[in-house]
């Protein structure tokens, strides 16, 4: 396979995601979509790392990214847990504190 | 995995008419495809006719033990000593009805037996049953096997939440909790075995220990030794058996996770539990025992070897086997909080100080074991002390 | 041989190990703490032990060393040199200083064990006491002087707490804080020193430090005006004057004696003053070269002299005992003057082991005798007398270790001492400066002879002056922690094992030259040799084994002399042993006179010279000195001037001139504030914010996620399309 | 080969399970959904060579982020209103927020196809080979190396972000006992 199919399938999951992102008024939800385009942009490494460069920096960069997102999820999580029990919802439009038309 | 076998596949006739046919007919060539197909056709053959049989016959060692440690007779009408009882259980269980309760999610009723069976199943193809009867060589071998297992967390999770029974769903909460905590001290201890050996391969890690104890990772340094333990203590939570046997916990959850499971599902997640111990223990012979290595490689070069290596992997597992069951009937169950102390706040301590101390091993003595050091020091003094 | 860096470091870990372990135990277990403490310390004499064999036994070749080290940190960049090693450093001279500081230390812990039985803190006292062992140990192992710096503030910091171990006695306290304080001094001036060959040579490491000695790498520098040796050998002689309580600073020691007895012996004693002198020893090529030996010379001379004159009139025990420590440290300072080098290591290592010897000697004594009004132990002699049937074992122990440091033929002392006085000797026919040093030095050696035997005296003989005291004085026992180190400690005031010959003078030929290791083994630093050193990193077997060390034997030209000066030191030694014997023996005879046969009371003598006797027990003013013009007229004077500047100008016009200034600023900013921005700007704004934007970016800044997204990924996407056209 | 085939399964896959947390209403089945796309990602990376990367996606994400999620859903409900089958399963958007989405993810999908479509233009999508294919046959030592020699500071500093994480997550969510009393 060469380097096109995984970028388009790259380029598809980041779109899901966005579109996951958008759609949803569940935090949750828009976790999952975050998850998403992290999984598209750590896919777009290896795939160059294989294709266009001759090492596996790539593959340390994905690692990263696999890293990042779970510390991302367990804090994310952990709002959202937080955010349930003060506000005994988790629809994003609960969060706007700022506006005071609560 | 390919590179073997579709060289060896086009030695036959019949496989290359095949392809010739198929390929005309699909207008691409499907080597790759059919040498896919037999593969995984042998693979599913190998599952069910291996593994299934394991897992039957560990409910009949269960049954066979329990009695035996209770002072009973235990199965005996299924032919002799009762042995074809598993197939006799089996055969109810597909006749069973397959009942969903109502108020269940479906989708996900149906999805958790299968994943439990299929992340359990996926970790047979690395184990080293003998040096040529493993089925991938993976370079990543240990390190996958305990990656896929962790599908099992999700399945019991999963199995908890999808009937919609309260039981259930305490049994899979404690389930995917304990699942996960414990991963921890048994990747720490796994660790500090690669660390010794060098390599994620079941090949290297098997390999770089030999057929005598002296020669085993078990006996390599004391950190090691405190490791196996720490392994099999948080593989025993891992498999849910007792006494850390709490998503199940018959006195207080009905039957835990799988309360609202009938029929051939419920068969599903008790072939996946008693596969998946016997693939811990299986791991815990091949990293600390010395795997399927035979005292003095005799055969090594034979057909009949791999028979030798075969009943040495067969035997050191299934002893492991025969004490897990031995713990289960002998000890009884903890509670949630012991549980969780046990994990915290001895395990994974113990498990980081036994990799620090590995890593310090490693960098002191160049590697070699407490036996060697010894035999080297004894050696030297018998010589002179210079 | 092979060292690892697992056959060395065990020596200085243990005993830190040791330390760590024990302040953890010590609330739980005393008595844990305290085996911990002993058996690390043994351990690690076994250790050194096996270092010392090698070197001395196997070896026997001046030449042999170890050096192994690692790069601590490393900052240089652009040509700015700034790296420092860490390192080990073994020769001859460490090796023999491991085995006396890790054997000395074994033994007084055995002996504290007795001493301190009935203590309630007594594992916090061996904490300590390992502290300061590993120190010690850790500073002998440096291979430079930061380190060597490093260890020697942990051992001022274990003195200051051993010293204030019994901080609930107000004196004692004080005591610690004067030790501290004074050595400190010493220190500063040290630190300076290390400092400046630091700065201008780049390295602190004595190897190196050598070589550049050897390579003229000094000539020419210059600090302060005047040349880096001198400044550099004058400030790390400060930091010996601190530690060894030389002239000016010696005023903390015989106030450190209210320690703990064991830990007298242990650190004011024997070791750690002994390393102020060890580092001179380190760095004598240093202070060759900065031409400060005359000094030096002249400074030990004095505090030998000095020290002993006060010693005559002490009453306490223990004082009488730490002013010949420091008449003993002033002799070995004289060696490094006169360059008697391996004379004044061996002073160093005898003088260890009769002191300690004495010290726990006087522990001894001390912890026997009651006063039964005040329930303490008694230390002053006029109550004491006739102990010798009490105390046999004591007694014998003390006798032998006060013929060492009197300096009677075939003891240790007299090996060492007359070596040193030989060779100011020598050096002061040659040099008329010297003969300051060499006469204060003789005079000393017969004060010394005086007042130890009068101790001994006034202690053991005689009828019993405290009638009181003596009858519940219990008779004594042999006991293995109490007389076991006593005994092992005073068979090596005995001269054989550091010389050859009974005498100890001359090159004789007695039995091979092996046994004259001491001075075969222990030659001077000679710079040019270190050129070609190398050392090895930490890590690294040392395989230099399989070069064959040259054997030593005894080489005029070590010393640096030819035929005929080896002629005229030999002429010198011999005057000089002659007349330090009958030094001695005079003074013997006087105390002999004095106290057993009362021919003449010293209270005659007292009552005719009362001034000088004044002097004396005052101790020449030093600490009214100190405390009356030092401090209170010079510190606390310039205290005032600072404090009166402070309130009188800075407060005064900088302070409160400011304060009056912004006080006028203010009123013109309140001013401001009021009409300008309250009415116009704030107001006003608030007026915008409030009825005109509120509505619009109320709905652009209220928490909206997805709102956010959607402008993100826009202005993404727009960028993207920007990229791609480009 | 057998990678090609593994490519096809693993790519459909993944777009088909994407597709499915994108349609399914009920959020433990979206959550489903992706721990197929996961995996699906986990085989795409295999066939790619990076086994090592592949077995660190299924433990950090399958074993990790799809309980953590499960957990979460189960810890929060939503309003009853919104409920799906028994459980307080949270709202799932409306028609008005699926147009938002759709139309930023057509802006974005028009912006990376112009840039793929010049990637290709310039047959970079044409490559099929890697250039020196033995790195990829076993990545696991070079990953190690490389981590603890020039990315060692980036390693270190994950480990603080881990560990802040963890820290952070357990102070977080814990309820706040203190000042009810």
């Amino acid at each position: 396979m060469g380097l096109a199919p995984y970028l388009i399938i790259s380029m598809i999951l980041f779109i899901l995601g966005i579109v996951v992102m958008m759609a949803r008024k569940n935090i949750i939800a828009i976790l999952l979509g975050i998850e998403l385009i992290l999984n598209a942009s750590a896919l777009n490494f290896v795939a160059y790392s294989r294709f266009l460069t001759n090492n596996i920096d790539g593959h340390i960069f994905s690692l990263f990214i696999i890293v990042v997102a779970a510390a991302e999820a367990a804090v994310g999580l952990a709002i959202v847990i937080r955010f349930f029990q003060v506000r005994k919802s988790i629809h994003i439009d609960e969060a706007v504190w700022l506006n005071d038309e609560v | 995995m390919n590179g073997g076998l579709i060289p060896y596949l086009s030695g036959f006739d019949w496989f290359n008419q095949t392809i010739k046919s198929t390929s005309a007919f699909l207008s691409f060539d499907t080597t790759s495809l059919l040498s896919f197909l037999i593969y995984a056709v042998f693979a599913s053959l190998l599952v069910f006719l291996v593994l299934m049989p394991i897992g039957g016959l560990g409910t009949y060692a269960e049954r066979k033990i329990s009695a035996d440690l209770q002072a009973r007779i235990g199965p005996n009408r299924v032919g002799p000593y009762g042995i074809l009882q598993f197939l006799a259980d089996g055969i109810k269980m597909v006749l069973k009805e397959d009942i969903v309760p109502v108020g269940a999610d479906r989708f996900v009723f149906y999805l958790a037996p299968l994943l439990a069976m299929v992340g359990v199943f996926m970790t047979v193809a690395v184990l080293p049953l003998s040096s040529g009867l493993t089925m991938v060589h993976l370079d990543i071998g240990v390190f996958y096997l305990l990656a896929v297992s962790s599908l099992v967390g999700i399945a019991v999770f999963l199995g908890g939440y999808a009937p919609n029974s309260k039981w259930s769903l305490l049994g899979g909460m404690r389930g995917a909790s304990q699942i996960i905590s414990y991963e921890i001290p048994v990747v720490i201890s796994v660790l500090a075995i690669v660390l010794l050996s060098g390599g994620m391969s079941f090949d290297v890690l098997v390999g770089s220990q030999g057929g005598l104890p002296h020669r085993w990772f078990l006996f390599h340094n004391p950190f090691t030794f405190l490791a196996f333990f720490v392994y099999f203590v948080g593989a025993l939570a891992e498999a849910n058996r007792a006494p850390f046997d709490l998503p199940e916990a018959e006195s207080e959850l009905v039957s835990g996770y799988h309360t609202e499971y009938t029929g051939m599902r419920f068969a599903f997640f008790a072939l996946a539990e008693y596969v998946e111990v016997f693939v811990l223990c299986a791991v815990a012979a091949a990293l600390f025992l010395g795997g399927y290595n035979v005292p003095g490689e005799l055969l090594k070069d034979h057909p009949l070897g791999q028979l030798l290596q075969l009943g040495a992997f067969f035997t050191k597992t299934l002893i492991l086997y025969y004490v897990v069951i031995w713990v289960r009937w002998t000890l009884p169950r903890i509670r949630v909080d012991q549980l969780m102390t046990i994990c915290w706040k001895y395990l994974t301590p113990i498990a980081l100080f036994n990799l620090v101390g590995c890593a310090l091993w490693m960098y002191c003595f160049d590697g070699k074991s407490i036996v060697s050091l010894l035999f080297e020091s004894g050696v030297g003094a018998a010589s002179g002390g210079h | 041989m092979e060292y690892t860096i697992f056959t060395i470091l065990p020596i200085f870990l243990l005993p830190f190990l040791a330390f760590v372990l024990g302040s953890f135990i010590v609330k739980r277990s005393e008595k844990l703490a305290m085996a911990i403490s002993t058996v690390s310390i043994f351990v690690s004499f076994l250790f050194s032990a096996k270092i010392f064999s090698d070197f001395i036994f196997s070896q026997f070749s001046k030449d042999y060393y170890i050096h192994k080290y690692f790069n601590w940190f490393d900052l240089s960049s652009q040509g700015l040199e700034f790296s420092v090693d860490l390192g080990i450093y073994i020769d001859n001279m460490a090796a023999v200083m491991l085995l006396m500081v890790t054997g000395v230390a074994t033994l007084i812990h055995v002996f504290s064990i007795w001493y301190m039985a009935d203590d309630k803190k007594y594992g916090k006292f061996f904490v300590y006491l390992s502290l300061f062992t590993s120190a010690m140990i850790g500073l002998v192992l440096s291979d430079n002087l930061l380190s060597l710096f490093i260890f020697w503030e942990i051992m001022g910091f274990c003195s200051y707490s051993l010293i204030g171990f019994y901080h609930e006695k107000e004196k004692a306290g004080e005591a610690s804080l004067k030790a501290f304080m004074t050595t400190r001094v010493g220190d500063v001036i040290f630190l300076l020193g290390i400092v400046a060959i630091w700065g201008v040579i780049g390295t602190v490491n004595y190897v190196d430090i050598y070589s550049a000695i050897a390579n003229g790498v000094f000539e020419g520098k210059m600090v302060l005006g005047i040349s880096l040796a001198t400044f550099a050998g004058f400030c790390i002689f400060a930091g010996t004057v601190g530690k060894s309580a030389q002239f000016p600073l010696q005023v903390w020691l015989p106030d450190a004696m209210m320690g703990p007895t064991p830990c007298s012996a242990l650190i004011h004693a024997a070791t750690m003053v002994a390393a102020g002198v060890y580092l001179s020893l380190r760095m004598y090529p240093l202070m060759e070269l900065g031409g400060i030996t005359p000094f030096i010379a002249c400074v030990g001379g004095l505090t030998a002299f000095g020290a002993a004159t006060i010693a005559l009139v002490q009453t306490d025990l223990k004082a009488v005992l730490a002013y010949s420590t420091i008449s003993q440290l002033g002799y070995m300072v004289l060696g490094v003057g006169v360059g008697a080098y391996n004379a004044a290591f061996m002073h160093l290592i005898t003088h260890a082991i009769f002191k300690a010897c004495l010290f726990l000697s006087a522990g001894s004594v001390i912890h026997s005798l009651h006063d039964h009004q005040t329930h303490d132990h008694v230390q002053e002699m006029p109550r004491m007398g006739g102990l010798k049937t009490k105390l046999p074992l004591t007694f014998l122990a003390m006798m032998a270790c006060t013929l060492a440091i009197s300096g009677v033929p075939l003891f240790s002392g007299f090996v060492s001492k007359d070596r040193i006085l030989g060779d100011a000797l020598y050096m002061a026919m040659t040099n008329k400066v010297y003969w300051v040093a060499y006469l204060l030095g003789a005079l000393g050696a017969g004060l010394t002879a005086f007042y130890m035997f009068r101790m001994m005296f006034l202690t053991f003989f005689g009828a019993p002056r405290d009638e009181d005291v003596y009858k519940h004085c219990h008779k004594e026992s042999l006991k293995w922690n109490r007389n076991v180190p006593l005994l092992l400690l005073s068979i090596f005031t005995l001269g054989i094992f550091f010389s050859g010959s009974p005498s100890g003078q001359g090159i004789v030929k007695f039995g091979g030259e092996k046994y004259e290791w001491f001075k075969v083994l222990m030659v001077k630093p000679i710079p040019k040799n270190f050129t070609t050193y190398s050392k090895e990193k930490l890590s690294t077997q040392d395989n230099r084994d399989k070069i064959l060390w040259p054997k030593s034997s005894y080489e005029s030209h070590d010393y640096g002399l030819n035929e005929e000066d080896e002629h005229r030191l030999h002429t010198a030694h011999i005057i000089s042993a002659i007349a330090s014997v009958v030094i001695a023996s005079i003074g013997i005879l006087i105390a002999f006179l004095m106290y057993i046969r009362q021919s003449f009371s010293s209270e005659r003598i007292i009552s005719r010279a009362a001034k000088f006797y004044k002097i004396l027990v005052n101790k020449y003013y030093m600490d009214h000195f100190y405390i009356k013009i030092v401090i209170r007229r010079g510190l606390l004077k310039f205290n005032r001037l600072l404090a009166n500047f402070d309130l009188g100008i800075y407060d005064r016009y900088a302070i409160d001139g400011w304060e009056h200034i912004s006080r006028y600023c203010y009123r013109i900013a309140d001013f401001f504030d009021r009409y300008a921005v309250d009415k116009i700007g704030v107001d006003g704004f608030g007026f915008v914010i409030k009825d005109v934007l509120n509505k619009g970016l109320r709905f652009l800044l209220a928490g909206k996620v997805q709102f956010y997204f959607i402008v993100l990924f826009l202005v993404l996407a727009f960028y993207m399309f920007r990229i791609s056209t480009a | 080969m057998f990678l090609t085939v593994l490519f096809f399964l693993s790519a459909t896959l993944t777009i088909a399970s994407g597709i499915m947390v994108v349609v399914v209403r009920n959020l433990m089945h979206s959550c489903m959904a992706l721990l197929g796309c996961f995996i699906g990602v986990a085989g795409l990376y295999v066939t790619l060579g990076a086994n090592f990367i592949a077995a660190v996606q299924f433990m950090v994400y399958v074993g990790g982020v799809i309980i953590l999620m499960l957990f979460a859903i189960m810890l929060t409900g939503n309003k009853p209103e919104e409920k799906v089958g028994s459980f307080l399963l949270p709202a799932m958007g409306n028609r008005r927020t699926l147009t938002w989405g759709l139309i930023t993810a057509l802006v974005f999908f028009l912006s990376v196809g112009k840039i793929l479509l010049g990637m290709f233009g310039i047959g970079l999508g044409k490559k099929t080979a890697p250039t020196d294919p033995s790195l990829f046959e076993s990545t696991v030592d070079e990953i190690g190396t490389l981590l603890l020699t020039d990315h060692v500071l980036a390693f270190e500093m994950s480990s603080v972000l881990l560990l802040g994480a963890l820290i952070g997550a357990a102070i977080i969510a814990r309820p706040e006992t203190s000042k009810e009393k």
